[in-house]
């Protein structure tokens, strides 16, 4: 049974606090990269949340919407990649093979999310900063194109162990650290092939959207929008 | 300059093979110090990271896509060119080919090299050859890029035979000539040509098919470099116009580098009596209905763009129109329509100066334009959050720099080891066109020509 | 820039632990430390490690013990552990204690250092290749299958070389998974 | 130093290292004997607690083998370890439940820092030339405890004086048993976000010196007033889970958040209602609020008790406060203030917050007991979806305070002999005006525990370096985000990567050298041997139940990362004291006088750096703040009118002077942000803070004057007022693009 891994974010959550940010890079072994390069925005965020402001002072909203790589099903990513290191995995997610990356760039053009970010050098860690580094993860080098997997490494090891024992996974089972450190649970992890699971249960709701829905990629994130008080009794 | 004889015209053209003057060395070491330099940023790059170039989030593509485009767009000057006149039987076309189809060949390779230069890893680029491998993997045919490679491949073969084949009588003539070790280089180039009825109809056969074969190849390449951009979900680049669009613009950029070429050629190699304002004139003809052409396709483009109103296209719209990029792009506009129509418009005008002076400004103008296609249309995606910019660094300006002056040293060196205007097709065009038919009634004077 | 010595040095610059080993640098990086490094590691050129001790599976097969006595988490995880010094000492305290190679192994633990062994096995870091043990003992894979038969080795010997092709032909038999991210993540 | 210096040096030195090293043992660092045989690549989960903010949550850290580079007796070699590679919030933790923010994530790289202090350090040179030397633990210890002897033998003036962060737990009872055991001896705590306000407010409305818990998750109507408690105020994570819930939790139900506060915090930006209000008169506004419910009869003015008896003119309704009374002063028009109050009667369970710059005007506690009494008004108090009070007694106020502690060493008035320092910071979070250097320049022998070398260790004659939070025992007794009963341990997570010793440890053994009082008031020898014993009084009194002797109940809790009760235990709130009397409307009073410094000055704490005791993190430093944006610097906020009129673009570099010292920074134009306020970030522009954080950015505490909250001893941070002009152009690193979702670009067009 193939799993559909997707993910719900309810923007009505969503507090902007970047704990998800933080988690992405412990978790993937995201390098920093400096001020200096910082400043040529080539910072590394796999996971980032957009600010939007909403009018002017003092009639002033935020939005907020963490993006990530939305695991498209008709992913322009892939389809551009010359040796295939950007791929549909038999998960439905896009696979980022790094050992078949050649830098082209091309997939990052395509992205209209611009979820994918490059090895502009390779990456540095002040010793013992790299005594961090998750061994269940690549540390990408120079000239490698790297982006969100959806954790796929913890996929893969729960995966793994459900098939020792024997089992199905559960629903809830695989979090990516994002989901994970989640203050606010605006964001629910899970198979979107199965009807059950609350991430389907909220993809489905009403309030679900998806981010650049009219350019038919067919993303596997969905967003529930960001909503508002009308006197305490809603739905 | 009926009045030449045959000898006279064969000393004039194979002039420039013999001896070196130092105005010709110093200007050789010149460019060749500047590409060096290119060679050696590039080496720094692979070296430090693709990161010491200007790319960044989200505009990872700059300088180096913006002259691979260029230099592919140049060498639809020759082969593309040349063929169409071979076949429309253009009798002006004879002192003009070659220039042309070296053009083409040099330009090509050149552009070719971009896509590798802009690698993040270079030393991978084997990747792109579909190769048996244990790993049971090819390269992803639904990728643009791979149809770059296999297109441009190409093109490069057949516009290379078709430079070679028309050179062989020349190299002979060459060959008959020279002495000592040049005769025998000169004698393996000529394939042991000795000029019989039957190698003559051979060429005449062989350049027809390929005249005909190479204009397909060459509109399929730049349709094909196009669609490495509209075939991406990007603004302003998925659009249906690109591919006629690119073709244009190569067709425009390639005449009128193939007019600056000639331009320098009449006046270094003192070819005045072979390359004629009449030439220029033609050729001005041409640059005109291309500039024409090419305001025509911008201006629909930007048109229906605005009439669309879609709001991630008009953000890069404006962003071109009157935002950050706009100067570039009316510096792009006169350079490409509003100075050189006038110039090309008016028949006062249009002398060998004026088209020269006209031809210039394309070329910047024509660099320009797709530098505008890609650096604004990736700095402004759909999320504004990630709205960007970018600035080129000076390993970029190198090895751009160098690419230019790279071409320039090796059409200098061409023009010192063949004759860079054909001999035998000018000879041929001294009577007016007899020779296919001298070719059926004496094929033996004909040989002994 | 550096000049034209240093541009070579990171031409294939690529991933490698061994960079991060002894580096004495303040800096951990992926680079390559040296040109030759990197082109060896392109060319998949390994050099034969050379062990501390000469020690011989071949005997403590004979002897009985199984792979999973001292390659603990084996059939776990996907690594195999190493044991250390303490744990060969656990039994070489008593046994086989005036052989040379027994005395070196004593002299380390005297020395209070663990014995350096050598990788013989394991991917380049720049191949991405994220192998787990576990799954394929699970699956019946035998050691010998990758390490060759050990009771006919003494030190462990690269018998069979682990390329991908290797790899696939053995998933397509049994019609593993053939997904890129099976292993490269 | 650009990325390409660093490869190349990584390349060079590596090469040198690689050429000896080739696949050749006898070349290669050697290796330690591992303490244990780890099975590489499998994880191991150990619970542990975060303490870098005073909230306290629980932590599950994952531990995996790998191999560290280490120094054991004066040789560098590898050793095989277990190694923390990531943090998670510990599930079964009643704060945290699992989740935990972004400054929490970060705690690895606090002990994987290469600033850390890797063993114990002598000063070499004049005192802050921040040269220092390596000795050996014994001779550290040995001096320490001569200058301590010493001490108890003088019968000098000076006494002993123990300067720390915010304690909790063993930690604190070890640390303030040491120094009480010294004659002339005082120990004192500093934070620049302190709840004293709160916690006095609170004692005095409701008998409970502690910073509420507040129970969002069952609220339907919040209204808080410049506390950011989705971001740093309090316990965010607990109260985010809270938000979360109150948003989209309960099928059918949504409450609703309103926030008054002059700059748009974090908080504010997730707000249903974002209402600009001027600073310092939250109070008033809160009053207001209350004026209108009673007036319309919405509640009973007697319903607040003591709460609302404390407020002048309360019973009467507050005549005074009368929407369009008020409104000019509040800067919120009267509909507005009439409209909040009614929804807010309407939608109980309502409840009403006060945190950061609300209470650290001059008037802060004014607005404080204000707001406590809207919150009784509303009948929130100790209620479900109100505030409630955890079980944990009432602190007392640590004495003296550090503001007058400061004062009384720079004058003289007090003297101090020996100083020991630990996680305080006080040389960069205090106001100049305090002398805290001049403090420090008096005291003759200053030891650090500190980990890291920053402004104020740099003046330290000793440093002894404490173990990172996941290299030592840890216990917590978190006061608030739970109304259960909360007594946080954990084990070491991992073993230490240098040659540090755990503060507690080394207190309790330098207390057995010096023997006597100290000696006997210290009975244990090692830090979790004193949290045992505290395990072991907490088993006799809550713990029978739920394990059948002491020792399972400590082997349980050091398993599930502490003990808490199954149950809520909060405490019903009582009538608070009256010591205070009535409180009268009190308007704040701002430093600097309007004419020659037009806009209020307004630091806030950084979402990522907290105080600023987080900015040495690169995580932190590259993570794009959730409102600027800004990553690796610090930014001035300023409203889009004000910036115009003063000609000040996005970017250019701004100078603010107050009447106290002037600092630059690049400006951020925000419509976040009242016209006359410019607010600014804590936690950047230190001086010597790590190679991350020195000589990055600016630090608005520099140039705060120094006032108290009336009637309490905590500062008064937001009461300064400055002028702003632009000196040139900044450098602004924004990770985001656009500030706007449709561009201005499209916009006028």
């Amino acid at each position: 049974m193939a799993h559909r891994w997707g993910m719900a974010i309810d923007l009505d959550r969503c507090t902007g606090c970047e704990a998800c940010v933080v988690a992405c890079h412990a978790e993937n072994n995201i390098s920093t990269v400096g001020e200096d390069q910082a400043a040529l925005s080539r910072a590394k965020h796999w996971i980032r949340v957009e600010r939007y402001y909403e009018g002017e002072f003092p009639n002033v909203r935020v939005k907020f919407m963490p993006v990530l790589c939305q695991q498209c099903d008709a992913a322009p990513c892939e389809a551009v990649c010359p040796t295939y290191a950007s791929y549909h995995t038999s998960e439905g997610l896009n696979g980022q093979v790094y050992n078949r990356c050649i830098g082209t760039r091309y997939c990052a053009n395509a992205c209209p999310y611009v979820v994918r970010y490059f090895n502009f050098f390779n990456p540095v860690w002040d010793k013992p900063l790299q005594l961090q580094l998750n061994p269940d993860v690549s540390v990408r080098e120079v000239g490698v194109m790297e982006k969100c997997t959806f954790c796929l490494q913890r996929i893969k090891a729960r995966e793994v162990q459900a098939a020792a024992e024997k089992r199905e996974l559960k629903d809830g089972e695989v979090q990516p650290a994002c989901v994970q450190s989640c203050p606010t649970r605006a964001m629910v992890f899970g198979d979107l092939g199965d009807p059950e699971s609350e991430v389907s249960r909220l993809a489905s709701s009403a309030r679900s959207t998806e981010l650049l829905s009219e350019l038919g990629t067919r993303p596997k994130v969905n967003y529930l929008s960001q909503d508002s008080w009308h006197g305490g009794e809603n739905v | 300059m009926a009045a030449k004889t045959s000898e006279q015209i064969t000393d004039d053209l194979l002039r420039p093979l013999s001896g070196i003057s130092s105005r010709y060395l110093l200007w050789a070491v010149l460019l060749a110090v500047v590409a060096l330099a290119a060679f050696s940023a590039f080496f720094y790059q692979v070296y430090a990271g693709l990161g010491v170039s200007g790319l960044r989030t989200p505009v990872f593509w700059g300088f180096y896509i913006t002259n691979f485009v260029f230099w592919i767009g140049l060498s639809h000057a020759g082969t593309l060119i040349s063929a169409i006149l071979r076949l429309s039987n253009a009798t002006w076309r004879r002192p003009v080919t070659r220039c042309a189809e070296v053009i083409t060949v040099f330009a090509l390779s050149i552009g070719a090299m971009f896509p590798i230069i802009h690698l993040g890893r270079p030393w991978l680029a084997f990747f792109l050859f579909p190769y048996p491998s244990e790993r049971g993997i090819w390269p992803n045919i639904r990728s643009p890029l791979l149809w770059d490679f296999f297109a441009i491949n190409t093109y490069l073969i057949s516009s290379v035979t078709f430079l070679l084949l028309p050179m062989v009588p020349d190299l002979a003539l060459v060959r008959d000539r020279a002495t000592g070790w040049k005769k025998k280089i000169y004698g393996a180039a000529a394939l042991g040509w000795i000029g019989t009825p039957k190698q003559w109809h051979r060429l005449e056969t062989a350049m027809h098919i390929m005249a005909i074969a190479v204009i397909p190849v060459a509109v399929s390449v730049h349709s094909i470099v196009s669609w490495d951009f509209a075939m991406a979900p990007v603004p302003m680049w998925h659009s249906t116009i690109f591919a006629p669009y690119f073709v244009t613009g190569a067709i425009f950029s390639g005449i009128a580098a193939l007019v600056l070429a000639m331009a320098l050629l009449r006046k270094l190699l003192h070819l005045e009596e072979y390359l004629l304002p009449i030439h220029f004139q033609n050729l001005g003809k041409l640059l005109l209905v291309m500039s024409l052409l090419w305001f025509y396709f911008i201006f629909a483009e930007r048109l229906t763009i605005w009439y669309g109103n879609e709001p991630s296209e008009m953000a890069v719209f404006w962003l071109t129109q009157n935002g950050s990029y706009a100067p570039l792009f009316w510096a792009m506009v006169f350079c490409n329509f509003l100075i050189p129509f006038p110039i090309l418009a008016i028949k006062k005008l249009r002398t060998i100066t004026g088209t020269a002076i006209a031809s210039l400004t394309v070329v910047i103008g024509m660099w320009l334009e797709r530098f505008l296609i890609i650096v604004p249309s990736l700095s402004h995606k759909y999320l504004p959050y990630q709205w960007g910019t970018y600035r080129p660094t000076w390993v970029e300006i190198t090895i751009t720099a160098g690419t230019f002056c790279g071409m320039g040293l090796l059409y200098m060196i061409f023009s010192k080891v063949v004759p860079i205007i054909s001999v035998w097709e000018l000879k041929g065009g001294i009577h007016a066109e007899p020779r296919r038919l001298r070719l059926e009634a004496q094929p033996d004077q004909m040989g002994a020509n | 820039m550096l000049g034209s010595v240093l541009w070579g040095r990171a031409w294939f610059a690529q991933a490698t632990e061994g960079s991060a080993q002894g580096q004495s640098s303040g800096v951990y990086t992926p680079a390559h430390p040296t040109i030759s490094d990197a082109i060896r590691e392109f060319l998949n050129l390994r050099a034969t490690p050379v062990q501390p001790i000469a020690y011989t599976h071949k005997v403590h097969l004979a002897n009985g013990m199984q792979c999973t006595d001292c390659h603990v988490g084996v059939d776990q995880g996907p690594d195999a552990r190493i044991p250390s010094v303490n744990f060969c000492m656990t039994c070489h305290q008593v046994i086989a204690t005036d052989k040379p190679e027994i005395k070196k192994l004593a002299a380390y633990r005297a020395r209070g250092e663990d014995i350096p062994w050598q990788r013989v096995y394991g991917f380049p870091p720049s191949a991405h290749v994220r192998f787990n043990h576990a799954p394929h003992i699970r699956a019946g894979v035998d050691c010998s299958v990758c390490h060759g038969d050990m009771k006919q080795q003494t030190v462990a010997e690269r018998k069979v070389d682990p390329t991908m092709g290797f790899c696939i032909g053995c998933h397509q038999q049994r019609n593993a998974s053939l997904d890129c991210v099976t292993c490269h993540f | 130093m650009e990325r390409r210096d660093f490869l190349k040096i990584s390349a060079m030195a590596g090469a040198t290292a690689a050429l000896e090293g080739c696949g050749n043992p006898d070349h290669q660092l050697i290796r330690f004997v591992p303490e244990e045989d780890l099975i590489p690549g499998i994880a191991t989960w150990k619970p542990s607690i975060c303490t870098l903010c005073p909230a306290g949550c629980g932590l599950l850290v994952r531990v995996m083998a790998g191999e560290a580079e280490v120094v054991r007796n004066g040789q560098l070699g590898l050793l095989k370890m277990g190694l923390a590679k990531k943090l998670e919030g510990n599930p079964a933790h009643p704060v945290n439940q699992g989740k935990l923010c972004p400054r929490g994530q970060a705690g690895l790289q606090v002990t994987y820092h290469p600033d850390r202090v890797k063993g114990p350090l002598v000063r070499n040179g004049q005192r802050g030339s921040g040269r220092f030397r390596e000795i050996s633990w014994e001779d550290a210890i040995k001096q320490l405890v001569s200058e301590l002897s010493l001490l108890q033998a003088s019968n000098s003036e000076g006494g002993l004086a123990f300067l720390t962060a915010p304690m909790r737990g063993q930690r604190k009872t070890i640390i303030d048993t040491f120094t009480a055991s010294f004659k002339r001896s005082a120990s004192v705590e500093f934070a620049f976000f302190d709840d004293s306000v709160t916690r006095t407010a609170n004692a005095a409305s409701f008998g409970r010196g502690l910073p509420p818990t507040v129970d969002l998750a069952q609220s339907n109507y919040v209204i808080s007033f410049g506390a950011d408690f989705l971001g740093t105020w309090n316990s965010p994570v607990a109260q985010s889970l809270g938000f979360g819930h109150m948003r989209k939790g309960r099928p059918g139900q949504r409450g609703k958040f309103v926030q008054f506060e002059p700059r748009l915090s974090q908080s504010g930006a997730s707000a249903d209602e974002w209402i600009p209000v001027e600073p310092g008169a939250e109070g008033m506004l809160a009053l207001s609020l209350a004026h209108v419910i009673i007036a319309e009869k919405l509640r009973l003015a007697a319903a607040a008790g003591h709460a609302g008896s404390l407020i002048e003119g309360w019973s009467l309704g507050l005549p005074d406060y009368a929407p369009e009374k008020i409104a000019e002063q509040v800067g919120v028009k009267p509909e507005t203030i009439a409209r909040i109050a009614r929804e807010a009667a309407a939608h109980a369970p309502a409840v009403a917050l006060i945190g950061d710059a609300a209470t650290a005007h001059t008037n802060g506690l004014f607005n404080a007991l204000a707001v406590n009494a809207l919150n009784a008004l509303l009948g929130s108090v100790g209620q479900r979806g109100g505030i409630r009070f955890g079980p944990t007694p009432s602190a007392k106020q640590p004495a003296p305070s550090f503001p007058s502690w400061a004062s009384e060493v720079s004058s003289g008035a007090a003297a101090v002999s020996i100083l020991l320092l630990y996680n305080a910071n006080p040389v960069f979070a205090a106001p100049a005006e305090w002398g805290v250097r001049r403090a420090l320049d008096k005291i003759p022998f200053i030891a650090s525990f500190g980990s890291f070398i920053d402004e104020t260790s740099a003046l330290a004659d000793l440093i002894l370096p404490d173990h990172s939070p996941l290299e030592s025992w840890l216990d917590d007794t978190p006061v608030s985000g739970s109304t259960k009963s909360v007594v946080s341990v954990a084990p070491p997570a991992m073993n230490p990567l240098h040659n540090t010793r755990a503060t507690p440890d080394v207190l309790l053994d330098v207390a057995h050298q010096l023997g006597g009082d100290c000696s006997k008031a210290l009975p244990w020898k090692t830090y979790d041997e004193a949290i045992r014993a505290s395990f072991a009084l907490l088993y006799k009194e809550k713990g029978s139940k739920t394990a059948k002797d002491a020792e399972e109940f400590w082997n349980k809790a050091q398993e599930r990362g502490g003990w808490w009760s199954a149950e809520e235990s909060d405490v019903a709130p009582g009538a608070g004291s009256s010591a205070g009397g009535v409180v009268k409307s009190a308007a704040p009073r701002f430093s600097g006088d309007s004419s020659h410094y037009p806009y209020h000055f307004l630091p806030f704490a950084s979402q990522l750096f907290y105080d600023g005791s987080l900015s040495h993190l690169p995580w932190m430093q590259e993570t794009p703040d959730p409102l600027s944006t800004v990553m690796w610097g610090s930014w001035v906020e300023i409203n889009p009118r004000t910036a115009e009129k003063l000609a000040i673009q996005q970017g250019d570099l701004v100078e603010v002077a107050s009447p106290q010292a002037k600092l630059r920074a690049p400006a951020l134009v925000t419509p976040g942000i009242c016209p006359d306020v410019i607010a600014m970030p804590v936690g950047q522009g230190h001086e010597n803070f790590t190679r991350y954080a020195t000589g990055r950015g600016s630090n608005p505490i520099s140039i705060l004057s120094a006032a108290n909250v009336e009637g309490t001893g905590s500062f008064a941070w937001a009461a300064t007022r400055v002028k702003v002009s632009a000196v040139g152009r900044g450098k602004l690193i924004l990770f985001g693009g656009s500030l706007r979702e449709a561009s201005a670009e499209l916009k006028h067009r």
